[in-house]
């Protein structure tokens, strides 16, 4: 496998976007920033070690400013539009740079807290959650409500001046890593469906809490059930308005959909040259006809990574615009997800049978690529949505 | 700014008027009408097109052009997909005229691309195989010269318009080994057209023979290859918008035939198995058109060294994208889907024609793997 | 194009099987008569010319004793058990012969008959049916109830000593060729879905039958819509019990459904070694990237071939048994009408552009072949009954 | 009688114990327990298997066998695929057996066979690419003579339980081009075992490389290369039917999944487009459990030249439908089927690492494409 670190010329990203050029100010100025400070080896396959690399990696950039671009200046970010962190996003993959840590707060938590939070939880959580001196995690699925979230059951209740929260939550990503959870939970007990639910910011570490890490078929300790049982928060913990949690959740969804971090094409595009390199490589592990099928397959993926390229392109230029992305989100989460299942595939293809080997860097990334079309809304929920609310399909 | 994936006031109008005008003139009762003549178009809405400007909307004003890009011409084409348009547009208006702006020199070239611009006379690429996706392509046309004047002989291939076009732009190989173009008059003697009808009736093509056909010489011969490939791409680019166009068009008739429909008591579009193989094609079609877009703007901006991979991406996936989209959409019209009289299969058949056209899909994704360097 | 006409050696259908050898009387001796009888030129391409050659044909078969194999013994067959019938069609498709004209009366009508027809009925319609002296079409399908038959409308109702038809139905297969139409019609007015039905035969030439063939996109107007307009039809003319009409088209579905001829394997067979021979001849046409795909595919549909083999024995070998082929009838239904499909895609495909031009043989077949999963039951039909009734899912 | 269509009382008899005892002994807990020893099974249940007659049940009485076919060895093949079973069958009993009864002479061959088949000696097959679908194969082992002895050295690729096998029966290159039968202790000097577990932990592999390894040769060396490819066919048929087994069970945990899971007010196997998408994979495996009995009825009624084309189809029918229907399982069971501590991942796992064994699903259609003269 090819594990060479260095900074990749960006045509191999495709044709130049005027609307995003190479020769942007921002873009060389972080490309410059980032000759200078990328660490220059590969994420380790090791989850723990990879998260101490991905927490020191997002100090250096809150170090160099480079944390939270599209976080106004006021609170130590850029105040950088969606097409400058399109470049962002291309820059860090052409450095191979890690990823952050802290990308729930970073993405989700920060920028909704801006949207709707107090002053008091602006103050209290930004600066912590830029600096990755505090990490977060998201607390929204439960056992039996993995895609209808309307469903669900955590409960918090106030007590004096203080949230009580009883529930479980599911799927939380990296939860045995996080100082605090923001759970959306049912405040008002008689409440259904879509309706008397609080975002609460929920401190990790206290006995009410009990994080279970969930082992992955790729054997990443990746999700996490989180337990409260009796766990307290401050009343003033609450994002946005009491029983509106709904609003505030479909606002943080909206960052998650418009984010490009999650469908990194820039990323993909840098590993279909590592991808290619193998394939050129393997004349002693693939037959005529098994290299032959693959090198199609590569053509194919690079010709669906160039259009997630465009799709995320177009969600910048209309988040530019002060559009909101609607439904491109799920056209965008649909086909990002098959192509991140689909090029691990092919990543474990080139080698082989060796591709197969339990512990290897091809087959972790086989196995941990099934989970694209699982997580953030599964492939047939985006599927529904679409035909339902794209082509208006009846129900 | 080139980039489209938000298209601009003057890119709207342009795909406004050009929808407005398309639906007027050719409803599907038309265009039937029109694919059982013999030539497949009519000369007055020829003539409204040159008027309306598009014959040269992708070249510059110096070369008598519009002045738009590559851009202005797919919005045309895809609206183009949309009716099954049948008249001589990829042919005299993509594939001849980018080979006489592009590819032949101003001395030679102008006079013919003015009549072309303006509509009075039609032309036609002949280019072996390369057009029609077939492997026996290398010099299938060869030109031999004697003193000032060239004489062509060979198989030119499976050739759009070839009966209705005036003069044909051949792409031919010299003693030297070299390529040439040229142009002949289609009257000429020694030149035989054979039946190369395809399923798709809405687009007429034949095949062109060249027995000692008297031709004039339109290039120096500097880079007439080169040339002619970028030419080629621009015809992909070209051919993959229509083709989106007609993809798009075909999930609208489908989306609209499953609210429409019912069968056990309801609506059959209620049923999630459709919905969900709708989703897919809606999605592959939305991404098919990016790509033809972004190949669009790789020309239009002059990253020129992008174009090749990015036209054989956008080719690939609108000629994937439509066959997909148009055998689903029949499949889910359920057997009146399958008759003649219903449109649907009159878009399946321009997507199976289409395919091999300007390079099959499984043909550009080699030549995506080759510029990979796998 | 391939278009000799030879016998071709069994050996390209697969490995003999034991229950249905090659050496087997019947088979010996259909396969000689064969040799002395079959036409020895392929179908004609216009349908008017087909038609007359497969009832040429017909009448050829009838002679020899071989129209009608599975048929009994005193109505003119040979009482030939499921197995005979798999070896029948395999013989027919190695000798390349052509169709039966009749099939709908052969196959359906004829055996439904048998069962619960009158002996007046069966007096009357079994010698003409064999001989295609009389030529028979199947009338079910309507306008408005394609793949959900219960909700038929065509209506029937006693006039004296005869049935007055009134209706519509579509997708009559050759109705433009057939002197007789067996009609499934409500005959109880106040009846809903399954209730209330009666099958009759109804004479095709009378003003009260109109036939108007529908060309398909292949160009053949290979079925016709029928309109009935106070049709008339004797009072004798009902197929099983009068308001017992579903129970008469389920018998007569479970023929459709155990007979091989529809989901005939060995034809397939026999049209794959003639695609493997023109994809040698393809060197001009295809590039080499096609035709190592093409070659792929081929192989593809050489192993599904093989599967549907397998399947028409094991339905051949439970029918021999006694048994129901049950939901099996769907597996084979749906596994058929893809590989018809993708078979007739691939014989296009070696030809390469040349197999699109208009008026051939592979471009016919193309377009001819999107049939297979539209007609008796599309294919989400099917899959609706194997998820259902096979493996339990809920309604 | 040798078709299995319908199997007859006897092979049901077969089947039923099969599952009867393979249940008992093979629970998931059982199993996930095996998984994590370096062994991956256990000497007692081995020898139970032993005694159960099924080390020999597709070899003949007269060679120590039960005087089954291939057919009764795949219906146990089958069974041992529903539970993951993880001990050395395939290895030893299949591809090592076949290989001593097909491919040895009887007097060099006998004695070990006898041991392999009660069960007190376990061997494996060591074949460097050809059984694990790597494309270097061509005399990866080669062996050299020095007078009576043998000696081996190379590379010998990954192998099947390698580290518990007490006999390596080896396919070697000999000095004349020729392949030759050998059989080596395996804990003669100049053996060396690499690290090559696979993402199935519940099938153990191995590197295996020679190093001047003493081994005493088994074959006369008349057609030792056709018959070794028989036995490597007989070993993917082998194969295959052990993957129509765990094809079978993840639909059958799916459907029992999507019958209990609720969402949106109800069992999410009501929405059809889940539905179709599992009747499309029932539809695979039983054409694919087909292929497999219908390659096993020709080696058992000595059809053998349909043999090869038989065994790729089955091989690469039952490999494609066991990666089709993991795959989908895990998707269909959401979040909970992408855990470890799901079963459904386990047999994802073993339909991936089973693919390239015996020959990949490419490989096999190539080896078809080339039987059909294409």
């Amino acid at each position: 496998m090819t594990t060479s670190i260095s900074t990749l010329s960006s045509s191999i990203l495709g044709p130049e976007i005027s609307l995003a050029p190479e020769n942007h100010p921002f873009r060389q100025e972080f490309r410059s920033w980032l000759a200078a400070n990328a660490p220059g080896v590969p994420e380790p396959l090791d989850q723990d070690k990879r998260f101490e690399m991905r927490r020191a990696w997002q100090r250096t950039l809150f170090d160099g400013g480079w944390a939270g671009p599209a976080w106004p200046e006021d609170v130590g970010g850029r105040g950088a539009g969606p097409l400058h962190q399109f470049m962002y996003y291309e820059e860090l993959a052409l450095a191979r740079a890690p990823y952050a840590a802290n990308t729930p707060g970073i993405a989700l938590l920060g920028p909704t807290l801006m949207v709707v939070g107090s002053d008091e939880l602006k103050a209290r959580f930004l600066p912590a959650i830029l600096s990755a001196e505090e990490i977060f995690c998201q607390g929204f699925s439960e056992p039996n409500s993995g895609s209808d979230l309307a469903s669900l059951r955590t409960r918090a209740r106030l007590d004096g001046e203080e949230w009580v929260i009883d529930g479980q939550k599911i799927w939380t990503t990296w939860a045995q890593y996080a100082d605090f959870c923001f759970v959306l939970c049912r405040t008002d007990p008689s409440s259904e469906r879509h309706r008397g639910m609080t975002l609460l910011v929920c401190p990790v570490d206290q006995p009410g809490v009990t994080v279970r890490p969930i082992t992955q078929i790729s054997g990443d300790p990746e999700f996490a059930e989180v337990f409260f049982d009796g766990a307290r928060a401050p009343a003033s913990y609450a994002v946005g308005g009491v029983d509106d949690g709904w609003s505030t959740a479909m606002i943080l969804f909206q960052f998650e959909r418009a984010d490009q971090g999650f469908t990194d094409h820039s990323r993909m595009l840098v590993e279909l040259q590592d991808i290619a390199a193998d394939l050129r490589a393997s004349a002693n592990v693939l037959s005529a006809q098994a290299s032959a099928s693959t090198r199609r397959t590569l053509a194919d993926i690079w010709i669906r990574c160039q259009q997630l390229r465009r799709f995320n392109l177009r969600t910048a230029v209309r988040g530019e615009a002060g559009e909101s992305i609607g439904m491109g989100g799920s056209i965008v989460n649909l086909f990002w997800g098959e192509l991140e299942r689909d090029i691990a595939e092919l990543a474990s293809t080139v080698h082989g049978p060796r591709g197969l080997l339990a512990g290897t860097e091809p087959s972790h990334r086989l196995l941990a690529g099934r989970g694209g079309t699982i997580h953030s809304g599964t492939s047939e929920i985006q599927r529904n949505i679409i035909a339902e609310r794209l082509l208006g399909l009846p129900r | 700014m080139t980039t489209t994936v938000k298209l601009n006031p003057e890119q709207e109008e342009i795909r406004s008027v050009a929808r407005g005008f398309l639906n007027a003139r050719f409803p599907a009762e038309r265009v039937r009408e029109l694919m059982r003549t013999g030539t497949g178009f009519e000369e007055s809405s020829w003539k409204e097109i040159a008027d309306l400007g598009w014959t040269g909307i992708a070249l510059p004003e110096e070369r008598g052009g519009a002045g738009y890009g590559v851009v202005e011409r797919c919005l045309l084409l895809e609206e183009m997909g949309r009716v099954l348009y049948g008249g001589p547009y990829l042919s005299s208006a993509v594939l001849a005229a980018d080979a006489l702006a592009l590819a032949a020199t101003e001395a030679d070239g102008t006079e013919l691309l003015e009549a072309i611009l303006d509509g009075s006379t039609r032309a036609t690429l002949v280019a072996a195989g390369d057009l029609l996706g077939e492997a026996d392509q290398a010099g299938a046309v060869r030109a031999a010269q004697a003193g000032e004047e060239y004489r062509l002989s060979g198989s030119g291939g499976l050739t759009l318009d070839a009966e209705t076009a005036q003069i044909l732009i051949v792409l031919a190989e010299l003693e030297d080994g070299r390529s040439g173009l040229f142009a002949v008059d289609s009257s000429a003697p020694g030149i035989a057209l054979g039946h190369g009808a395809m399923i798709d009736e809405t687009r007429k093509t034949a095949f062109v023979e060249f027995d000692d056909v008297p031709a004039r010489r339109l290039d120096d011969g500097a880079d007439t290859a080169a040339a002619m490939a970028h030419v080629l791409d621009r015809g992909a680019i070209a051919l993959a918008a229509e083709m989106v166009g007609g993809a798009q068009k075909a999930i609208d008739m489908t989306v609209a035939y499953l609210k429409e429909r019912e069968q056990f008591g309801g609506p059959i579009g209620r049923f999630q198995a459709l919905k969900h193989r709708l989703a897919d094609i809606a999605v592959a079609i939305d991404a098919a058109r990016e790509g033809v877009y972004s190949a669009a703007d790789a020309v239009d901006s002059g990253e020129l060294d992008h174009v090749p991979l990015a036209a054989a991406a956008a080719k690939s996936a609108a000629g994937d994208g439509y066959c997909l989209a148009t055998a689903e959409a029949i499949q889910l019209h359920g057997g009146i889907g399958f008759t003649e009289e219903h449109d649907i299969g009159l878009y399946y058949k321009r997507a199976l024609s289409g395919q091999p056209m300007l390079g099959s899909s499984v043909d550009h994704r080699e030549r995506i793997a080759v510029g990979l360097d796998v």
